[in-house]
Order: C-alpha cells, then sequence, then structure tokens
C-alpha cells in the first residue's frame, strides 16, 4: 500500500491546497464578493458577519459530496509546495470534479430563484473548452506542464482560452443571480434549509479550485520564489476579476449577462477551437 | 421421309387436334386413341416402344370412354380460338421438328412428339374438364414415352414401359370431381 | 457448464415443483464467475477446448485468453449481480441461466462464426424471455438482432472465403478488408445498441418490467465490442483503414452526444437512465477508434464499467425517491470517484494523448460528459416511471452494485494492471510507458489518475456523510422540467417520416403491383400466358 | 433389387392402406410397417452391394437421404397428427408419395423423371379436395412438358442455343414441378393437407427437387451452366421476396403459411443456382427443414387455420417463431451461414439481396407461430420433435451433409 503517497494526497485533500487553504481563502473571497456585489448592506464587517452567519450547522450529503469533490479538485492544482506529485496531477480530474459539484447543486437548485440552468450549461461548455483546448497541442493534461508553455505558438491559444477562463469565472463560481440557486453572495441574510447553506458553503469551497486552475494552467509554477509569489497572486486576481465583472453584471438590467455569454463568448470560444485547429498547421 | 410417315404424323396431329377440340368423352377418347396410333406408327424403329405406348394409348382411351361427359363433344361453339391453337401448333411443332431440332430420332418422329407433347400441354392448361386433363396428361407421358425411346436413353425400356403404365394408370383415374373439405 | 448445467437443475426441479430458480440461477452466476477467474488468474496462459465442428469448414473451438477473460468479466459481473438480486420465478431463471451460457460461449469463441451462433442463441433465448414477459419493444430489439447478427455470419463467411478461416487469431491480415469491417462494425452497433439514434438497448426502459431487458442489455453490449476489440487482433493490430477509426470515432462521439441530448430532454426518470448505457457506449467506442495502447485499455475499463452500470440501472429502486439519489445520479453519469469517472477520463485522455483530429473528437465526448452531468441534475427532478411501468428494483442490490461501482474508480489501477492492459496487449503492440496501472494510479503519457491515492479518501469522504447525515427526501416534480436542449432533429425526423408514409403508387400504375392479380393469373394461366413467358425468357438467355 | 423394394414397398403400402381404410388400426399398421421397410431398403442402400437393379435403377446419396427424411417426416405427421385429422388418408397419401419420390429419385435421366412427375401429380390432383383436377395438374403438366422439351433440345444438336434453351426449359420445369412462383396453383383454404397445393411443395417437392437436379445438372453442357444458374438465382430471389413479402402481407394465416413456403423454396433455389458447393449444401439443408419443421408444423397449425383451436402465443410459440425466423441455433443459423457464403463465393451483392430478404422473413414467423396455438397433447409432441429437428439441422448440419454424400 503506497502510505506516503495516500499520506500527501489526504493532506493535499484536508490542508493545502484544499481543505483549510480553500476554505481560508474561500472566506476572504466570498466576504470581499458579497461587499462589492451587495455594498447597499454596509462595509466589509457587515459582509463578513452576514458571510459567517451562513456558515451551516449540519453537513446535508448532497451539499457534503459537492465539498469533497470542490476540495479533490482542489488538490490538482499545480500550487507552491503541494505534497501531490507534479505527475499525479490532472486538470481533467479537476474540470470533471468541479462541474460534478456544480451539479449537484443544481440537483438541489433547479428551478429555484433566478437561476437558469440553461445559461449555466452554455457558460460550462465554454469553460471546459477553455481548460482543454490548451492541452491539444502537447497532448499533455498535468496542469503545470501547460502552464509552463508561455512561448511559441502556443501562446495565441492560451490568450484566447485564458479570456475565456476569465469571462466564465463570474457563473462558474456563482456570483450571477442566473448562476446561482442558492443566490450571489452578499443576497441571502438566512438559509431557508441545510441544503441552501451547504450550497453557499459550497460556493466558499469553489474560490481556491476555479481560480487556482486558472492559474495552474495559465502561468508558469514551481517552488522558486517567483512562482511561490505568483500563485496567489494570480489567483487572488483572477477571484477579484470575477468578482469585478459580477459586480458590473449584476448592476445591467436583465438579460445582459445572457447576451454577454451566448452572442459574445460563445462565438468567441468557437473562434478559440478553429485557433487551436490551425495550431498545429501554422507552427508547422 | 415415307409416306407412311407423314399420314402417322397426320393421323397424330388430327389426335391431338381431336383431344383439344372436345369436350366429351368419345372425342377425348378418339383424340388420344388417334395420337397413339400415330406415335405407334412413328416409332416402328423401336417396335417394342410402338407395342407399348400404343397399346397403352389405346387402353387409356378405351377407359376414358367410362365416363365423363356423353357423346363427342366436338367443336363446341366458341371453339375458334382452340381451332386456330391447333392448326399454329401444327405448323410449328411441324417446322420446328423437320428444320431447326436435329435430334433425337427421325424427323416425323420428332414431330409426333413436339406435337404430343405442345397441343397435350395446351389442352391441360387451358381445359376445366377432369377427363380432358386426365387424357392430357396421358398423351404427355406417352409423347415422354416415345422421346425416351427416341434417345436411347440408359434403362430406356423401363422408361418405355414406365410411360405405357403410366398412360393406363391415368386412364384408370375417374373422369370426376369430388370435393372434401376439411384437415 | 456451470450455468447450463443449473439451468437443467432448475427446470427438473421446478417441474417436480421444487421452486428453488433464483437462488440456484445465482449461485451458478457466482460460481461461473469464480471459476473464470480461477481458470485465468493464476496461470494467465491461453486456454483451448476444441469442439465439434460447426458446418463444413468452421469447427468450434473456445479460447480463454486476457480479451476473452475481461469480456467474459463483462457478461457474468452483471449476469450474477442481476439473477441475485432481481426477482424472477424458476422457469425465467433456468432461461436466464441458459442465456448467460449462451453470452458467455460468444465471448470465449474464438471465430466470427461461433461467436455469431452463440451470440444469436443468446438473442433468441431473450427474445423468448421478452415475449413472455411482454410484447412492448420486441419490434425494436429483434429486427436489430437480427440485422446485426446477419450482417456478422455475413462477415465470417465471408472472411472464410478469403482467407479459409474465420478464427480471430488465424485470420491473415490482407483478409480483413474495409468493406469486411464495415460488416462487422455494422453488427457491432446493432446488437450492442450503440447508435446514433434511440437505440434497443433504451427501448427495453419502456417495458413495464425491467427484469428481462436488463438482462437483454447486460449480456448483449459487450459481445459487439468484443468483435471489434478482436479486429485489431485479425488485423495485426490495427484497423483495416485510418479512415475507419477516423469514422468510427467521429460516430461514436455523435454517439455519446445524441445520447446525452436524449438523456436532458427525458420526460421520467427511467428514460434518464435507459441513456446510461447507450452514453458509455459512445466512450468505449471512441477509445477503440483511438486505437492506441491508451484508447484499448480505456475501452476494456469503460466496458467493465459499463457492465456494472447495466446491473445497477435496473437495481434502482423507483418507488420512492431515495437519500442517494443525486449521489447515484452523479455516479452514474461520471463524479470523481466513481468507475464511471475514471473510465470516461481515460477516454479523453486517450485522445488527447493521441493528439490530432482525435483530440477535439475528445473535447466534443468531454461535452457530451457534461451534458450528462445537466441531465442527471434535472433527472432528480423526474417522475421515477412513467406511465404503464411498475415500479422495481433492490435497494440491497442496488447498494452492492454502487458500491462496486464507487470501488471501481480506486481499483481502476488494480484493474487496468490486472484484466485492461493483458486484453490490450493480446490485439495490438503495447510500447513501454504508454500506459501502466498499479494499486497508486493510471499512469498515460497524457495524464494520471491517483486511483488509490485520491480515489480511496474520496470514497471514504463521499460515503460519510451517507452513513452519518440527513437529508429529506427530494419530491419529484408531478411533470417533468422543461429540456435544457430540445431535440431540434424530432421535427424534421417526423416530417420525413410522414412523406415517406405519404408515398403511393400512382393510381393508373397500381393493377401493375396487384400480386393478387398475378397470382391470378400464374393459378389460372392459360397458354397463351405461358407461351408468351417461355418465348421471352428464351429470347432472354439467348441474347 | 435394392431400389425397386424401396419404390414397391411403399407403393404397396399405400394401396394396402387406401384398401383397409374402413378398419384405421390395421391399415396403419399394415402401411406403417411396410413403409418402414421401404425406408429400412433405403438406409441399407448405401451398402454397395444393395444397390444392384433388376430395371437398372440407381438411387443416388443425395435424394436417397432426403427421402429417408421424407419418410421420417411422413411417420413423425402420421403419429402426431391432430386429432381431427384423417391419419389413414395422410399415411396412404404419403405412401405413395414416397412411392413416387423414390421412382424420381431412382429415375435414370429428366425423361423418367418427367413420367414419375405426370403419374404422381396426376394421383395427387386426384385427390378429394377444394381446387378441380384441371386446376391442380396445371403446373405439373407444365412441368412435363417443359422436362420434354429439355430433353429433346438436349439432343438436339451442338449449337450452343439448343443448351441454354433446354437449361432454361429444366430449369423452369424444377420450379413447375414444385409449384413456385411464377406457376403457383391456386390455394383453397379449406381443402384437406393432403390435397393441398402445400402439401405438394412441402412435402413431395423437396426431394422431388433434389432428384431431379441430381439427373438434371450433368447433363448441362458448359453452355447451358450460365443459363441454369443465373436462372435458378433470379427465380430463387423471386420466391424469396414474393414468399416474406406476402407471408408478411397475406390476408389469410393458410396464405401466410404458404408464402413461407415459397420464402424457403427461394433460397432453396438460390443455393441450387450458385453452382457452389456451399449453395447445394444451404439448399439440401433448407429442404431438408422444410420436410422435417416447416410442413409438419403446418400440419399442426391446422386446427387454429381451421378455426377449431384459439391461436396463442406462449413462450414456445415465440420459440417456434425464432425457429421459422431463422434464428440461431436453428436450421437458419447453417443455412444463412452457407448460404452467405457461398453468395460472397459467387457474386457478393447477391449476399446483400439475400441478407435484405433474411431480414424481412422476420415480419411473419410471429404470425405463423401464433397458428399452433397451445399446443397439447400430440401436438406438443411434435413441436417439441419439430424444434429438435431444427436444432439438429443448426447445429450438426455435417451429419446431414454427410448422410447426403456431400
Amino acid at each position: 500500500m503506497p502510505w506516503e503517497d495516500l499520506g500527501g494526497h489526504l493532506l493535499a485533500l484536508l490542508i493545502y491546497p484544499g481543505g483549510l487553504s480553500a476554505l481560508l481563502v474561500g472566506l476572504a473571497a466570498e466576504i470581499g464578493a458579497a461587499w462589492a456585489l451587495v455594498p447597499e448592506r454596509g462595509g466589509l464587517a457587515a459582509a463578513a458577519r452576514g458571510t459567517l452567519r451562513l456558515v451551516p450547522r449540519t453537513a446535508p450529503p448532497p451539499a457534503a459530496w459537492a465539498w469533497v469533490l470542490a476540495l479533490a479538485a482542489a488538490t490538482q492544482l499545480a500550487a507552491p509546495f503541494s505534497p501531490v506529485p507534479a505527475a499525479e496531477r490532472n486538470t481533467l480530474v479537476a474540470a470533471a470534479a468541479l462541474l460534478a459539484a456544480a451539479w449537484l447543486a443544481w440537483s438541489w437548485g433547479w428551478g429555484r430563484r433566478a437561476a437558469s440552468a440553461r445559461l449555466v450549461l452554455t457558460v460550462q461548455a465554454i469553460w471546459l473548452l477553455a481548460v482543454l483546448l490548451p492541452s491539444m497541442g502537447p497532448g499533455n493534461l498535468r496542469p503545470q506542464a501547460l502552464g509552463a508553455v508561455v512561448l511559441g505558438g502556443q501562446v495565441p491559444l492560451k490568450l484566447a482560452c485564458g479570456l475565456l477562463y476569465l469571462a466564465c469565472l463570474p457563473a462558474l463560481l456563482m456570483l450571477l443571480p442566473e448562476s446561482a440557486p442558492q443566490g450571489p453572495p452578499g443576497t441571502v441574510a438566512r438559509a431557508q434549509s441545510p441544503e441552501e447553506s451547504g450550497f453557499l458553503a459550497l460556493r466558499v469551497l469553489l474560490w481556491m479550485p476555479c481560480c487556482g486552475l486558472f492559474t495552474s494552467l495559465f502561468f508558469p509554477s514551481g517552488d522558486g520564489f517567483l512562482a511561490v509569489v505568483r500563485f496567489p497572486l494570480v489567483t487572488l486576481g483572477a477571484a477579484a476579476v470575477a468578482i469585478a465583472v459580477a459586480a458590473n453584471l449584476t448592476r445591467r438590467p436583465a438579460g445582459v449577462t445572457r447576451l454577454l455569454y451566448e452572442r459574445l463568448a460563445l462565438p468567441f470560444a468557437g473562434f478559440a477551437v478553429l485557433v487551436a485547429a490551425l495550431t498545429p498547421v501554422l507552427v508547422h | 421421309m415415307g409416306i407412311v410417315e407423314v399420314a402417322a404424323v397426320v393421323v397424330a396431329w388430327l389426335g391431338g387436334a381431336f383431344l383439344v377440340l372436345s369436350d366429351a368423352r368419345r372425342g377425348i377418347a378418339l383424340g388420344m386413341a388417334l395420337y397413339s396410333a400415330g406415335l405407334a406408327a412413328v416409332l416402328f424403329t423401336a417396335p417394342l416402344a410402338a407395342v407399348a405406348l400404343g397399346g397403352a394409348g389405346l387402353v387409356g382411351a378405351a377407359l376414358r370412354l367410362r365416363d365423363g361427359r356423353r357423346g363427342w363433344g366436338t367443336l363446341p361453339p366458341g371453339s375458334t380460338p382452340r381451332l386456330l391453337l391447333c392448326v399454329v401448333a401444327g405448323v410449328l411443332t411441324a417446322f420446328v421438328g423437320s428444320s431447326i431440332l436435329e435430334g433425337p430420332g427421325s424427323a416425323p418422329m420428332r414431330v409426333t412428339i413436339l406435337l404430343g407433347g405442345a397441343l397435350g400441354a395446351a389442352r391441360l392448361l387451358s381445359t376445366r374438364r377432369r377427363e380432358a386433363a386426365l387424357a392430357s396428361t396421358a398423351v404427355m407421358t406417352l409423347a415422354v414415352g416415345a422421346a425416351e425411346a427416341s434417345t436411347g436413353g440408359p434403362a430406356a425400356a423401363t422408361v418405355v414401359l414406365a410411360a405405357a403404365l403410366g398412360a393406363i394408370l391415368l386412364g384408370v383415374l375417374p373422369g370426376v370431381e369430388t370435393d372434401i373439405h376439411g384437415t | 457448464m456451470v450455468l447450463g448445467a443449473a439451468a437443467l437443475l432448475i427446470w427438473f426441479a421446478g417441474a417436480a415443483g421444487l421452486r428453488v430458480g433464483r437462488p440456484l440461477a445465482a449461485a451458478a452466476g457466482w460460481l461461473a464467475l469464480a471459476s473464470i477467474c480461477l481458470l485465468w488468474l493464476p496461470r494467465r496462459s491461453l486456454a483451448e477446448w476444441s469442439g465439434p465442428s460447426l458446418i463444413p469448414g468452421a469447427r468450434l473451438i473456445l479460447r480463454l485468453d486476457a480479451v476473452s477473460f475481461a469480456f467474459a468479466l463483462c457478461v457474468l459481473i452483471p449476469a450474477a449481480l442481476l439473477l441475485t438480486f432481481q426477482r424472477r420465478g424458476w422457469r425465467e431463471s433456468g432461461a436466464a441461466a441458459l442465456t448467460v451460457a449462451a453470452a458467455l460461449l460468444a465471448v470465449l469463441a474464438d471465430g466470427i462464426l461461433s461467436t455469431s451462433l452463440f451470440w444469436g442463441t443468446a438473442a433468441t433465448l431473450l427474445l423468448v424471455q421478452l415475449r413472455a414477459d411482454h410484447l412492448r419493444a420486441t419490434e425494436v430489439y429483434w429486427p436489430a438482432l437480427v440485422a446485426g447478427w446477419l450482417a456478422l455470419v455475413w462477415a465470417g463467411g465471408a472472411l472464410d472465403v478469403l482467407s479459409g478461416t474465420a478464427v480471430y487469431t488465424a485470420v491473415p491480415v490482407t483478409a480483413m478488408t474495409s468493406a469486411l469491417f464495415l460488416l462487422i462494425l455494422a453488427a457491432a452497433m446493432l446488437g450492442s445498441g450503440v447508435l446514433p439514434w434511440r437505440p434497443w438497448t433504451a427501448e427495453v426502459w419502456d417495458r413495464p418490467r425491467l427484469y428481462v431487458g436488463s438482462l437483454a442489455v447486460a449480456l448483449l453490449f459487450p459481445i459487439g465490442f468484443y468483435v471489434l476489440v478482436r479486429a485489431y487482433g485479425a488485423d495485426g493490430g490495427r484497423w483495416p483503414s485510418p479512415w475507419l477509426n477516423v469514422l468510427v470515432g467521429a460516430l461514436a462521439v455523435l454517439i455519446a452526444l445524441t445520447s446525452a441530448l436524449r438523456a436532458q430532454a427525458a420526460t421520467t426518470r427511467r428514460q434518464f437512465l435507459s441513456e446510461a448505457l447507450p452514453g458509455l457506449g459512445g466512450f468505449a467506442l471512441l477509445a477503440l477508434a483511438v486505437g492506441t495502447a491508451t484508447g484499448i485499455t480505456a475501452a476494456v475499463a469503460t466496458l467493465l464499467t459499463a457492465a456494472v452500470v447495466a446491473a445497477l440501472l435496473p437495481l434502482l429502486p423507483e418507488a420512492a425517491e431515495s437519500r442517494a439519489a443525486p449521489l447515484l445520479l452523479a455516479l452514474l453519469v461520471g463524479a470523481p470517484p466513481a468507475a464511471t469517472f475514471a473510465a470516461r477520463a481515460l477516454v479523453v485522455q486517450s485522445g488527447i494523448e493521441a493528439g490530432g483530429g482525435w483530440g477535439f473528437l475528445a473535447l466534443a465526448a468531454a461535452l457530451a460528459w457534461l451534458l450528462s452531468f445537466a441531465a442527471a441534475a434535472r433527472a432528480g427532478r423526474l417522475p421515477a416511471v412513467g406511465r404503464g411501468t411498475e415500479a422495481g428494483g433492490s435497494a440491497a442490490g442496488a447498494g452492492v452494485a454502487a458500491l462496486v461501482l464507487l470501488a471501481g474508480g480506486p481499483l481502476l489501477g488494480w484493474l487496468v494492471a490486472q484484466v485492461c492492459l493483458p486484453a490490450t496487449a493480446e490485439v495490438v503492440t503495447v510500447p513501454p510507458g504508454a500506459v501502466a496501472g498499479g494499486s497508486i494510479a493510471v499512469l498515460t503519457a497524457a495524464g494520471a489518475w491517483p486511483a488509490v491515492a485520491l480515489g480511496l479518501p474520496l470514497l471514504v469522504l463521499v460515503l460519510l456523510p451517507l452513513l452519518g447525515g440527513r437529508s429529506p427526501r427530494v419530491a419529484a416534480a408531478v411533470e417533468a422540467p422543461p429540456p435544457l436542449l430540445s431535440p431540434v432533429w424530432a421535427r424534421p425526423q417526423a416530417r420525413i417520416w410522414n412523406r415517406v408514409r405519404a408515398l403511393r403508387v400512382p393510381e393508373q400504375y397500381r393493377s401493375l403491383f396487384n400480386p393478387r392479380a398475378l397470382e391470378a393469373a400464374m393459378g389460372r394461366g392459360q397458354p397463351l400466358l405461358w407461351a408468351v413467358l417461355l418465348l421471352a425468357l428464351a429470347v432472354a438467355v439467348n441474347r | 433389387m435394392g431400389p425397386e423394394l424401396a419404390l414397391g414397398l411403399p407403393a404397396v403400402g399405400a394401396v394396402l392402406a387406401a384398401a383397409l381404410r374402413r378398419r384405421p388400426a390395421v391399415a396403419l399398421a399394415g402401411g406403417g410397417l411396410l413403409g418402414l421397410a421401404g425406408a429400412v431398403v433405403l438406409a441399407l442402400l448405401a451398402v454397395p452391394q444393395a444397390q444392384s437393379s433388376l430395371l437398372g435403377l440407381n438411387l443416388p446419396a443425395a435424394p436417397r437421404a432426403l427421402l429417408l427424411l421424407t419418410a421420417l417426416a411422413l411417420a413423425v405427421m402420421v403419429a402426431l397428427a391432430p386429432p381431427q385429422a384423417d391419419r389413414v388418408g395422410l399415411l396412404a397419401a404419403g405412401l405413395a408419395g414416397m412411392a413416387g419420390l423414390a421412382a424420381v429419385a431412382a429415375a435414370p435421366d429428366v425423361l423418367a423423371v418427367a413420367v414419375v412427375v405426370a403419374v404422381l401429380a396426376a394421383g395427387h390432383a386426384a385427390l378429394p379436395g377444394g381446387q378441380p383436377f384441371p386446376t391442380r395438374m396445371r403446373a405439373p403438366g407444365l412441368a412435363v412438358a417443359l422436362l420434354l422439351a429439355g430433353a429433346l433440345l438436349q439432343h438436339a444438336g451442338d449449337a450452343p442455343v439448343f443448351a441454354r434453351l433446354a437449361a432454361l426449359s429444366l430449369v423452369l420445369s424444377l420450379v413447375a414441378a414444385a409449384g413456385l412462383v411464377p406457376f403457383l396453383p391456386e390455394l383453397d383454404p379449406e381443402e384437406p393437407a393432403p390435397a393441398s397445393p402445400v402439401a405438394w411443395t412441402g412435402f413431395f417437392g423437396p426431394a422431388l427437387a433434389i432428384a431431379l437436379v441430381a439427373r438434371m445438372q450433368p447433363t448441362i453442357g458448359a453452355d447451358g451452366v450460365p443459363v441454369y444458374g443465373s436462372l435458378l438465382v433470379g427465380l430463387g430471389v423471386l420466391n424469396l421476396a414474393w414468399g416474406t413479402v406476402g407471408a408478411w402481407r397475406a390476408d389469410g394465416d393458410v396464405a401466410a403459411w404458404r408464402y413461407s413456403f415459397l420464402a424457403d423454396w427461394g433460397l432453396a433455389l438460390v443455393g441450387l443456382g450458385m453452382v457452389v458447393p456451399d449453395g447445394y449444401a444451404a439448399a439440401y439443408l433448407v429442404l431438408a427443414s422444410v420436410l422435417l419443421v416447416r410442413f409438419p408444423l403446418y400440419l399442426w397449425a391446422r386446427p387454429v387455420l381451421l378455426n377449431r383451436a384459439p391461436a396463442a402465443m406462449g413462450p414456445a410459440n415465440v420459440l417456434l417463431a425464432a425457429a421459422l425466423a431463422g434464428a440461431a441455433p436453428f436450421a437458419g443459423f447453417s443455412v444463412r451461414v452457407l448460404l452467405l457464403r457461398a453468395a460472397t463465393q459467387v457474386y457478393w451483392p447477391l449476399a446483400l439481396v439475400l441478407g435484405l430478404g433474411m431480414l424481412i422473413w422476420l415480419a411473419h414467423s410471429f404470425r405463423l407461430a401464433r397458428t399452433l396455438g397451445a399446443p397439447a397433447g400430440r401436438s406438443a409432441v411434435g413441436v417439441v420433435l419439430a424444434l429438435g429437428f431444427s436444432l439438429l439441422l443448426g447445429l450438426a448440419p455435417a451429419v446431414l451433409l454427410a448422410l447426403g454424400g456431400l
């Protein structure tokens, strides 16, 4: 039995980059998002109080499974000093875990509030393209290997995919009314059911894997000083961009979000696929 | 081709024609008798076959007189097409048998055999009368026997005797229909 | 032999008034599974049993090698589970045991003709059981199976003509032409119910009771794939033309996508579940089409997973909403750490690893996977069974099958090392380092799945809330929520079908196509008719 | 004098059975014993010493084996006939048929066959039935005329045209003798089974066809072979299509049964026409299955067909449907393998056509199986036997083929 390996993954799952660290990063981002999206409810302190008030007392199964999947996704990040061997990290595992977690939330939240499953499906499709297209050229799904590609023919594709990834983050993180059956950050004062609070907590755990995966895929990683500094900065930067886009979209009239994703992001995703198809032809 | 052979062919044709043109027992029996007589005459080179087939034909014809519609019934109203058929069949078989086919046997023999086959089949396919169907089948059987005799195939004698026997058996079969339904 | 004997025993005992059908059939199923493992795993050496001559030039030979062992597992695992947990009378149990025996022989057969014999036998036995239970859906099942069977028989016969043998391992490389392969492909797709439209494997779910239909799906699904895997062996580790791989790959993706589309538009939970296997079939077919060592390994792994899914689906309790329903639905469509996830991931990885166009096909498959996640979330809101269908299932059986499915993820490394990779090595050459499995992870050039290291903790963490947690039963909606994507093909399909049905022979020509009139003419045929016919034929043959 | 005995014993049996009609038990016993003796003699003819003949007759292996199967089928049908059936009549007709078929098989050439066909067909047409004698004699009568024409043309000269026309006549005579499309006799659903054209096509036809082909094929010259083959295949495909579609669309169940025989014959003709060993073996197996499976089943379906029993669709009927549809592991398996293999050897698109025909075949099998109702008593035993025969032909066709010297 590979105890050492097992220990490493357990550590990654429960402490870093999953578990505790995901919770801390998530809480910080959630409070920031609550403050940014609903400023009229008071400052950061009020947002923090409101967020902490929603911490679930129990672990309702569907939500708990979603938490576990979010943490599993976090273990696949190319985070510095991650206890998971680099060769055993896999973008596909992270993507599948995140999608499964999101749809577990939807199995509870289908038809609640203003949430639109169709829009979320569209966004997730675009996001999946953004995650997988960069791996086409190298034929590799290890995040650090993909992140390391910063020069050469892959750059235009990575740029396109990076943009798409960032554009999808607000919906993926359930920051928009259309994508959050449990309600966007700061909009819920008290959870109606254990499931609701469970899925509110899920969002807290999604920040780290979603934003961290962006860093892992599009920026070089490692255990050197630069990498150690770059990872948290880019991850938090991605979270900040997501919050900013979400804040902007929530202030606009209803339907704008749908237009943005279906009329702008989707064709751009098609363009990215085209770039991915042409890259090997143009490079060789 | 001798005069006797030509006469025999004409007699056979007459027999075939009677078979086709008659709807009653006497006419049919006469047709069968004439055909077998003609056949026997053209088969004079194979005496055994001539005797067997001729005799069987005559016996069959006699047996046909037992049952079926009374009288001659020859050339009933509306038999013009049948008459035409006889003439055309006669001309065609004569042409094919003498000019196109190079064997088996002599030309008159071939013509007679063809006449039996053609007129017998024509009658069988066009009649609704049982006695006529039995007689025409018998005539075809006799023609087949004659063909076997002329080709001289393996066990030809057996086949000729079988044909003769067959013609008699066909004569033995009753000429009246019985209709039963069930399993 | 075990299963055949069990069937006879069950029938004799039943006739004597001793109703021991179900336990005996179940025991036979497990015993057969144990014996095949005991026969293969310790020695891992080829074993052959020669039988009588079937037809001139075709002898019956059974062959146990890595490929047939893997597919025997695909047949026996669901069979044993279904025979144990499904309610059957003694007659049905006997028939089921016999059918399992036939299906097992089909994957142990060493040639196409023997496979077609046993495959056809299994299909026939299943038809009898299906019709005895209910008439519905056999109108789709029977023609599809017979068409597939005929295609396979033809392919076998043609191979025999071209190369003097239809034995998989003896067919010369030159004999397996593209046309022959297309026949085999048609047979496989029709027989396994893996098609771009709703196949029989989904249709059998429209039946009121599932116990026969589900057995049919479980037993016949792997056999088509068995023939396709053997086609690699028969053609020196490749299919006759690279274009065939591309064609099959494109078809496979289409199958996965259409299946996911149908699943997300389902009106009942059963309809959703009915699409699980065709979807997985699409993934398995894609992996097979990739044709690399990783691809074929992924295909075998997917088929082993599909075998467990085939057993789980009909055992799922349908009457009440179970607490585990959301988890089960998510597991079915491939949430980590279940085997469904690991297998799908391995398939997508194999495509990306192969590079070029395969990467894009893998991407399309991943999108189909995403769509099935959404479908699963929606399925939670659907009524469990449709009109006229009877709720069935077995909580215990579903529990066991779900556990096997969950454990399959962490065990995938072991499965790959012990079953999938040897089967792959039997038909293609495996380059060193292409794909490896062990107790830690499944490693491929494109990526890894830390099966035990990550899968095991996940498994424990996923099970904990189920044991400890408490959640209210989610009541299904009275009517199904609208589909996420409305099936665009439905309306044109109906329109074309109506057009075709509306086609008529013009009035003035109908007499030409009146068979009754023609028959009357034959029956009462006047001499002139025959004379003309003969003359025409005489002219025709002398031209 | 083996061949003479094989021919004579059933004939005497037929006469005896007919004569003792008033005392069924004695008639069945006497006729049965003589029939059995005839069958034993047939089996003994496998030994060369037993083949010496006074009349210069000989029985080749292929028709001999099929004759044995005919005897077996007759025994099964008489022993297990439905209660309402006239078993003595069945035995008498069957034995007469056996004698006639033995004569056909022993006939030294096509002309001899023509003589026997004429007498045999007349005997059959003379049996009490729904259709008048002339109507029932048309097809066989035409067959006799065509055989005569064929034989004459074979001796007509060396020009290729004669060989081609002879082949044409002989092939058409075969089709007409068996009562197939385009020489389909009229069918009266009500008429007794022994007298119906179905009995002719299903019971007398198979041995007749094999015997005729055994005599016909060697005498067709090189110029005639293409005509012989293509015509047989063409007529086979025509009968296959006519039979499968007809059995599916027919109004009455009796008609559906009759069409199903045509479909089987279609396969047989195609097999014979391909003129390769596989094709011949396939045709042989099809005709054997017609004798041992389809015709006995038709007989056991009569009570339902005559509305004396209700139709049903139990598991046994489904199994029968599968057997009638040619599914594995029944006779259909070996037939289909051999046919498709032969077609691939000869001309692969033919295999495609055959495959389509075999697929349409499915449509009628359930319909036919329903007409067997819920078999009980003798019928149940008969159905089990028929399934057994079908299974044997499917799994061990080599046995029968070896028996037929193939």
